[in-house]
């Protein structure tokens, strides 16, 4: 054990020292939903289900018991909605300005130099949601799942080129371990993803499984599954997967506990407050303060929900219904609805990212879209202050794909490089990438003599803006010869293109504006999203080496230089190396981006207290679950 | 203008009736003009014609039964009910007054007795709803009339019949049926619009024979339809020729099929085959060309365009009824000149 | 009683006019007693020839977009005005905007500036074009003076474009697809239905089956079904032709019903007989003398078709499978504005609505009198 | 009358048999399967599935196997009453579908009886006073209803409800009965949410209805069997309720076996804007995320619904018009 350790041990019994000391005057109390429910003897009294030193959170003001809140999914499948209100509890978890990962379920951690090893301690005397104690024990058994092939669960737990193994040193202490360095580990486990690791209970899910329970296929089949593994994943379902959420036995760690489950019949999925939950506020009263949460399920059309907000029927949600078009709407009906708008800075750098696909099976192509010259001609051809005005009202910059400006790895050159409308210096950079030729249509000719024609895969349906840009861009590039045609497809053939090779450009939304080193699929080659050079990535990530590529020089470097952040366990460190694959990327400028994604806004009922004015919207950081929603109360 | 002649108290005296429809695009048309038409109990009055001449017209109009383009801007249709006289023409089709005289002071037979009867209802039903509605008996009590009734008009195994669908029945069974319909509250006059018109030739005469028998045994008048003479004579007692809209002859049937005053009545007679030896036949002479629409009808003599013996006042002038018999009374200017020229 | 003597011959009646008249003359005299029904047809000739007209008539390009206009509201057309001095101006104009942002609540607001005053312009010149693809012109048939100014007749949309213009080439996919859908669902329907009509017995049985259990298919699910199962890379074109033939597969059978009807009851119609006994191949039987006595019926029920291809292809767009922007059809149109923003603040998008049902109101009372007309005595 | 339904019953099994096909081949149509989209929506949210499990979870739910193999035990489990798995949620399809489905059939069900009590009236009176004021006025309205795209209204409906009463239309029961039992405060609650997609519903048909029924009415009112009705004093309405209206009920009962497709068909769009909890908006989703059984078994009950249909109006056909049932035309 090292000095910190002792030392937050030492503040932790201190802490509840003095709760004990100070009485029922420091508070220590419960909402009085429980009181009824210890009187009868259904739970212990709170002492005895709080935690030795429960996680104490300092929220601006010590708040109420009871209320709802209420919120709205789209559709059954919306369980992202629950991963970032609920069930956003790993054994760590970022502060809320993203910055450092600080403790959760484990009150502390350390790695060995390499990375390769990491040891943490559990919080004592945790309780799960049916009073059992959480121990090392659930995670072993986690791990152990996660890499049991017919477990249909995948996570950085069970990754294929560097899984983990756990040893488990005591209750409390366990250690997980890789082949190889793993210096993102941390990040890794404070974001979204980190919650699969503490996503199930040994005692629960462990009589699905026949290692545990040799009856397990003939429970299963009694049940109407027609394998163990069908019963185990649809009982204990891992991480955040939907199903996850259809089943109230299974306990958690969460806040809230399920009442109405999330079943494909739900028409609204309700939660109520989970009486062993280990988080306190500062004066030791057990959170969270909201008693219930009501999700009304809307049935795969928003506008429903749409009118609900407007009624004041929604008490805090951006998901969804937070859309650029909808913002006069509820800017207008703020006094009618009740509330008000928060600010919400998005994690996406840009509203959208025009990637050409740097392997294309045309050679002529191929060469074409990877030359930098072809791609600054296209990007100085781009009038990004029409586009901000027109679909944006004005709302955002001409932007790169590149940091935000609030990320500690911002560079205006990288953000701001070729974002001039200049049709001159387009064409003089088209022709510098051998495009000097024209057809009587006005487009150019590429050196087979065939036009400049590319087919751009959009699916509107995700992105309804994402149309109306590249309708504008396409005048706009016709203007300077070159010929862009919109394919607007669904979401499963446009990822089914990829690995076939059957693209010529496709565009999605700039990530990585703030999760600059966990999500930096667009600064060079790293993972399947990196589409401007999927067949590269494939050879970083050796998934799919049959179609995999060897990359340019410069990528190559880059890919090098990920491996080094990897194996860091220094941030500084990683930063620095992040830095310098920055730099590789603003002098290859691989992909194109339009403009710095838009805040958006959240909406906040006017007596919701301690809710963030302003917070981060991301995916990995999954606002507002960091913004601590067990503090929120009704006043 | 002569009198028609009263044999005894009429039970339906029809006035100088006339009858338009009205349309909303075209001109109106009178369909039928000033007819004078007498019922007497137990008698039967053939109205005989081609078709739309009128005749149904003038039937429907005794029970207000036309649609609401037709008008009755005059005459009268006086009904002798036994507590004195009401002028049906008078009355609203739909009032309980009218309403209360058909089916049960009045009632009709129609020509299709397939169409003519409810396909969904059983006979009996249909029967019993006539003596519920005008008697107010139970509907128990009514069936027990309504097979004593079907027993009346031949029809065996009435009881069971009287739960069977008319299209269960023969055409003549049928017709029965109508008929035992007809006369369930025992009408004083019973209409028959061409009541053996679809029927084949055997039943024909059965249901002739039916409905002599049942004035006999019932006492009412009855109104005859037809365009076949040879019914007529079979079963009237008088006789009015129509032709298009008008009556041209009327009077005792004997009178008027011995001597046919009017030139339409005399080529009616003539297109009548005579059982006669091959050798002795004579070719028909049909009637000269066609029928022309109301509309086109000449405001004088109907009968104009096809008269052989046209003269000048036919087209202008509509000839008055001229009085030729006992009762017989004819609307030609040939009697009337005949007569005139008698005077002079 | 006097006697009148009469000079004039007697009149003459004039015989019944039996001219012969064909078919589809009595059909028309018939149907130019429905007045609603005529007017309807004024209404779907209107509609169609704005489709064979679109880019024409229509007063921009559908995709100009202008981001100074964008939910700029109908600026209508006005035909008087006062000037300073008093004196009256006439002709047709449009007055200018005066525009706003607002940056908190990220919209532009607009009034209508009644100080500048835009005239339009009949046959104005524009950019060049081909009319239907094909016939290269460029005049349009309204414009400002100044192409720059903004002409937004019915308004804007949520990318300043001309809601008009993009009504008006919506109008020709809608239609067109309509109007495909029951060409091919006639085609099948009448080779389909005539002969089963024709020769009735078990073919018949079999085909009358069939139609029978596609009718009793919930046509929504079938749809989406089909239409999810479209190629996702196909054009727009095929995409387009695609959907045609999902409608008119539930299409055909209706007219394949009444083909049918019609057949087997003139099958047994003397003139039928006559020419079979003459020796008249069966196809020449059922050309030259089957299918002329029923055109009329064919077109009736052809027309009143339409309509459901036309809110099927909406119904489809709406659900987001059928077809698809950039492709402008009234169905894209209105899958922009079902939202509440745009009831809330942009209402007359909903326009495409009301052209759908105008026009599916004008097809379905211009069927009725086609039918009417077709059949005087009832169906 | 037994001979008759056997009749129709073999005939609708038969149907049944194609419907099933027809639905196995229509969820089998699209490109790929549940597992790549399923990876697809994985990728998206940054997550890369190691093959292994893919392969596994190909081999679980039996995909990868010819489309006869397939259906055979698809229809096999159906006949058996087991409609597979839903891929997506992981549950036997059946227990996700009964209430779904429920709830279609019950507001497809209201809509029905909502039609015919407006149209009949409606209709019949169109009928009587032919070219009157009234008349038209329903023609127009009828034809209104059905010119008018559902999706549009319902919007525009739930629109106004908020702007005008500040109330939001959608789902089928407050919070606080969404999963009591039935009882009185329920059923009022049910309907307090139903009215406005059962109005939406029924709107178009109506229409239908409407026409239907004057046209039918004013055929059968020329017949003479009316005249025979007039003749023995029935006073007017009871001449018409009786006689034309029972016979122009006829066609329009069996149109209960057309009306239920097109309604089931509306009330998949209807649920999607108003967010019910009908069939409608699963089998969307279930169509996207190519989760084939559960699509599967919602077209075949959904298909299943309008075949029952037909026959029972086949039969209540057979039951009020003796001409059918005996045989006779």
């Amino acid at each position: 054990m090292n000095k910190t350790q002792c030392f937050k041990a030492a503040g932790a019994v201190a802490i509840v020292a003095m709760l004990t000391a100070a009485g029922p005057a420091l508070g220590a109390g419960q909402s009085p939903m429980l009181d009824a429910l210890v009187q009868s003897g259904e739970i212990p009294p709170l002492e005895e289900r709080l935690p030795a030193n429960p996680l104490v959170l300092d929220a601006e003001s010590i708040g109420q018991y009871g209320g709802t809140w209420r919120m709205g999914m789209n559709g059954g499948g919306d369980n992202g909605l629950i991963a970032k209100t609920v069930a956003y509890e790993g054994l760590v978890r970022f502060d809320r300005e993203w910055q450092t990962v600080i403790p959760n379920l484990a009150e502390s951690w350390e790695a060995n130099a390499e990375a390769t090893e990491y040891t943490f301690k559990l919080r004592e005397g945790v309780k799960w949601s049916d009073g059992a104690p959480f121990t090392s024990a659930d995670i072993a058994f986690t791990v152990e799942m996660y890499q049991d092939p017919e477990y249909a669960a995948s996570s950085w737990i069970d990754n294929i080129n560097n899984p983990a193994t756990v040893e488990v040193i005591d209750d409390l202490t366990f250690k997980f371990k890789f082949n190889r360095p793993n210096g993102m580990l941390m990040d890794e486990m404070a974001s979204v993803n980190g919650i699969h690791i503490t996503s199930l209970q040994k005692a629960y899910c462990s009589q699905f499984h026949p290692s545990y329970n040799e009856n397990a296929a003939a429970d299963a089949e009694a049940a109407g599954f027609s394998s163990w593994a069908l019963h185990l994943q649809d009982r204990c379902a891992w991480g955040w997967e939907t199903i996850r959420f259809a089943n109230p036995d299974l306990p958690t760690l969460y806040a809230w506990v399920l009442d109405q489950p999330l079943t494909a019949n739900a028409s609204r999925v309700t939660w109520k407050r989970n009486p062993y939950y280990w988080k306190v506020d500062s004066e030791g009263n057990q959170l969270p303060y909201i008693d219930r949460l009501d999700m009304r399920v809307s049935q795969g059309g928003v506008e429903e929900l749409t009118l609900a907000a407007l009624n004041g029927e929604i008490d805090f949600q951006e998901r969804h219904i937070a859309t650029n078009v909808n913002k006069p709407l509820f800017f207008d009906g703020q006094e009618q609805g009740g509330y008000h708008l928060g600010a919400v800075i998005p994690s996406a750098s840009n509203t959208l990212v025009f990637q050409l696909n740097f392997s294309h099976d045309d050679p002529v192509k191929r060469e074409l879209f990877q030359n930098r010259d072809f791609r600054i001609g296209i990007s100085h051809a781009i009038d990004r202050e029409e586009i901000v005005d027109l679909v944006f009202t004005g709302q955002g910059e001409p932007y790169q794909v590149a940091p935000r400006p609030q990320s500690p790895f911002y560079d205006e050159e990288l953000a701001k490089q070729y974002t001039e409308f200049n049709p001159e210096l387009a064409i003089e950079h088209l022709e510098a990438a051998g495009l000097t030729e024209m057809n009587g249509d006005g487009v150019r000719l590429m050196s087979d003599g065939q036009p400049v024609r590319i087919t751009v895969d959009v699916i509107s349906a995700l992105r309804p803006e994402w149309i109306d840009i590249l309708e504008i861009m396409q005048l706009q590039l016709a203007a300077v010869g070159v010929e862009i045609e919109l394919n607007n497809i669904d979401r499963t053939l446009f990822y089914e293109k990829r690995p076939s090779n059957d693209y010529d450009a496709q565009v999605w939304a700039g990530d990585g504006g703030l999760e600059v080193v966990q999500e930096p699929r667009y600064y060079f080659p790293f993972s399947d999203e990196s589409v401007w050079a999927y067949r590269w990535a494939q050879w970083f990530n050796g998934t799919r080496p049959e179609i995999a590529e060897e990359p340019a020089d410069w990528a190559q470097e880059q890919m090098e230089l990920y491996r080094q952040i990897r194996s860091s366990s220094d941030p500084d460190e990683r930063a620095d190396l992040m830095r310098q694959i920055l730099a590789i990327t603003k002098e290859q400028f691989p992909v194109i981006g339009v403009s710095l994604m838009p805040d958006s806004y959240s909406i906040i009922r006017n007596n919701l207290r301690n809710a963030p004015e302003t917070m981060f919207n991301a995916w990995l950081f999954p606002t507002p679950a960091p913004m601590d929603p067990v503090t929120w109360y009704f006043e | 203008m002569p009198q028609i002649p009263m044999a005894a108290e009429p039970i339906l005296a029809i006035k100088n009736m006339s009858i338009t429809f009205t349309s909303p695009d075209e001109a109106d048309v009178e369909a039928v003009r000033q007819v004078d038409l007498t019922l007497t109990a137990g008698k039967t009055l053939a109205l005989v014609g081609e078709s739309g001449c009128g005749k149904s017209v003038t039937a429907r109009a005794i029970l207000r039964l036309l649609d609401k383009s037709a008008l009755l801007p005059s005459g009268e249709i006086l009904f002798n009910h036994g507590q004195g006289t009401v002028d049906i023409a008078r009355l609203k089709p739909d009032s309980l007054a009218m309403r209360s005289i058909r089916g049960a002071e009045i009632s009709m037979i129609f020509q299709e007795p397939m169409t003519s009867l409810s396909p969904v209802h059983t006979i009996g039903d249909q029967i019993d709803e006539v003596i519920v509605l005008h008697e107010g008996v139970s509907p128990k009590k009514a069936r027990e009339r309504t097979v004593h009734l079907l027993d009346q008009v031949g029809i065996s195994g009435a009881r069971e019949r009287a739960n069977a669908y008319p299209f269960e029945l023969s055409g003549g069974l049928r017709q029965r049926a109508m008929i035992a319909m007809a006369l369930a509250c025992t009408p004083k006059l019973l209409i028959a619009d061409e009541p053996t018109t679809a029927l084949d030739v055997t039943t024909q005469a059965q249901i002739l024979d039916l409905l002599r028998q049942l004035q006999d045994d019932f006492g009412m008048a009855m109104l005859f339809i037809t365009h076949d003479l040879g019914v007529v004579a079979e079963i009237a007692d008088e006789v009015a020729v129509m032709y298009l809209g008008d009556v041209v002859e009327q009077g005792d049937v004997y009178e008027v099929f011995r001597s046919p005053q009017h030139p339409y009545t005399q080529a009616l007679m003539n297109s009548v085959p005579h059982l006669r030896r091959k050798a002795d036949r004579q070719r028909l002479s049909p009637i000269k060309g066609t029928v022309p629409s109301p509309k086109d009808r000449p405001a004088g003599c109907a009968f104009t365009s096809r008269c052989p013996y046209v003269f000048e006042p036919c087209a202008g002038t509509r000839p008055a009824p001229t009085e030729v018999g006992a009762g017989h009374l004819a609307r030609c200017h040939l009697l009337a000149r005949t007569k005139m020229e008698a005077l002079a | 009683m006097a006697v009148l003597l009469m000079e004039t011959p007697v009149s003459e009646i004039a015989p019944r006019r039996i001219a012969r008249e064909s078919q589809l003359g009595l059909m028309w005299r018939r149907f130019r007693q429905h007045r609603l029904a005529l007017i309807s047809l004024w209404v779907v000739v209107f509609f169609y020839a704005v489709a064979i007209l679109a880019e024409f008539l229509s007063p921009t390009d559908p995709s100009a977009y202008n981001a100074r206009y964008t939910y700029a509201p109908p600026q209508g057309i006005h035909f008087f005005d006062r000037n300073e001095d008093g004196s009256w101006y006439f002709g047709p104009f449009v007055y200018g905007y005066k525009t706003e942002i607002d940056p908190v609540a990220l919209r532009r607001t607009f009034v209508i500036d009644e100080e500048v005053r835009l005239p339009v312009r009949f046959f104005a010149e524009s950019a060049p074009y081909r009319l239907a693809g094909l016939i290269p012109m460029s005049t349009r048939f309204i414009g400002l003076e100044n192409p720059r100014d903004p002409f937004y007749i019915l308004g804007a949309d949520r990318l300043g474009r001309d809601l008009l213009s993009r009504l008006i080439h919506g109008t020709r996919i809608s239609l067109s697809i309509g109007l495909a859908g029951v060409t091919l669902s006639l085609f099948f329907g009448i080779v389909i239905g005539g002969f089963a009509g024709f020769y009735g017995g078990r073919f018949d049985g079999v085909v009358m089956r069939v139609v029978e259990f596609i009718r009793s298919m919930p046509t929504i699910p079938l749809w989406l079904g089909l239409a999810a199962a479209l190629p996702r890379d196909w054009s727009a074109l095929q995409t387009y032709f695609a959907i045609t033939i999902i409608l008119s597969l539930i299409g055909w059978t209706e007219l394949a019903r009444v083909v049918r009807g019609r057949f087997l009851s003139l099958r047994t119609e003397d003139f039928v007989t006559a020419a079979q006994l003459d020796g008249a191949s069966d196809w020449r039987i059922v050309t030259r003398h089957m299918v002329p006595s029923f055109t009329s019926h064919i077109i009736a029920a052809a027309t009143l078709a339409i309509p459901g291809m036309i809110l099927a292809e909406t119904a489809l767009s709406f659900l987001g499978l059928g077809l698809q922007a950039p492709i402008v059809s009234w169905g894209t149109l209105l899958q922009d504005a079902q939202n509440i923003r745009t009831l809330a603040t942009a209402p007359w998008l909903l326009m495409p609505g009301l052209c759908v049902i105008v026009v599916i109101l004008a097809l379905n009372f211009l069927g009725d009198g086609l039918r009417d007309a077709a059949d005087p005595h009832g169906r | 009358m037994v001979g008759f339904i056997v009749r129709r019953f073999i005939a609708m099994l038969l149907t049944l048999l194609a419907v099933s096909i027809v639905a196995f081949a229509i969820i089998q149509l699209p490109p790929g399967d549940f597992l790549t989209s399923y990876i697809a929506q994985l990728a998206s949210t940054g997550d890369q599935v190691d093959p292994r499990v893919i392969e596994n979870l190909r081999a679980q739910y039996g995909l990868g196997e010819p489309f006869y193999v397939q259906y055979w035990k698809w229809i096999t489990g159906v006949v058996q009453g087991n409609f597979g798995h839903s891929f997506e949620w992981k549950r036997p399809v059946w227990e996700l579908i009964w209430g779904r489905i429920g709830n279609s059939i019950l507001l497809e069900g209201l809509a029905v009886i909502v039609m015919w009590f407006v149209a009949l009236p409606i209709g019949i009176y169109a009928a009587v006073r032919k070219y009157s004021l009234g008349d038209y006025l329903s023609t127009i309205l009828g034809f209104i209803g059905l010119a008018v795209p559902n999706f549009l209204f319902a919007l525009i409906l739930m629109y106004l409800a908020y702007t005008w009463f500040g109330t939001t239309l959608g789902g089928l029961f407050s919070p606080e009965f969404e999963m009591a039992r039935w009882s009185l405060p329920r059923v009022w609650d049910f309907l307090s949410h139903a009215w406005a997609p059962v109005l939406v519903l029924a709107t178009a048909g109506t229409a239908e209805l409407i026409r239907i029924l004057r046209a039918n009415l004013l055929d059968e009112m020329k017949k003479p069997y009316v005249v025979t009705a007039r003749a023995k004093g029935l006073p007017e309405w009871k001449v018409i309720l009786k006689y034309p209206v029972r016979l122009a009920l006829n066609p329009l009962i069996s149109t209960i076996g057309w009306l239920l497709p097109a309604l089931v068909s509306g009330s998949v769009i209807v649920s999607v804007v108003m967010n019910l909890p009908t069939a409608g908006p699963m089998l969307l989703r279930s169509l996207t995320t190519q989760d084939m059984y559960l699509a599967g078994a919602i077209i075949l009950l959904l298909s299943v619904l309008t075949v029952i249909g037909t026959l029972i109006s086949d039969i209540l056909l057979a039951l009020i018009d003796p001409r059918i049932r005996y045989g006779a035309r």
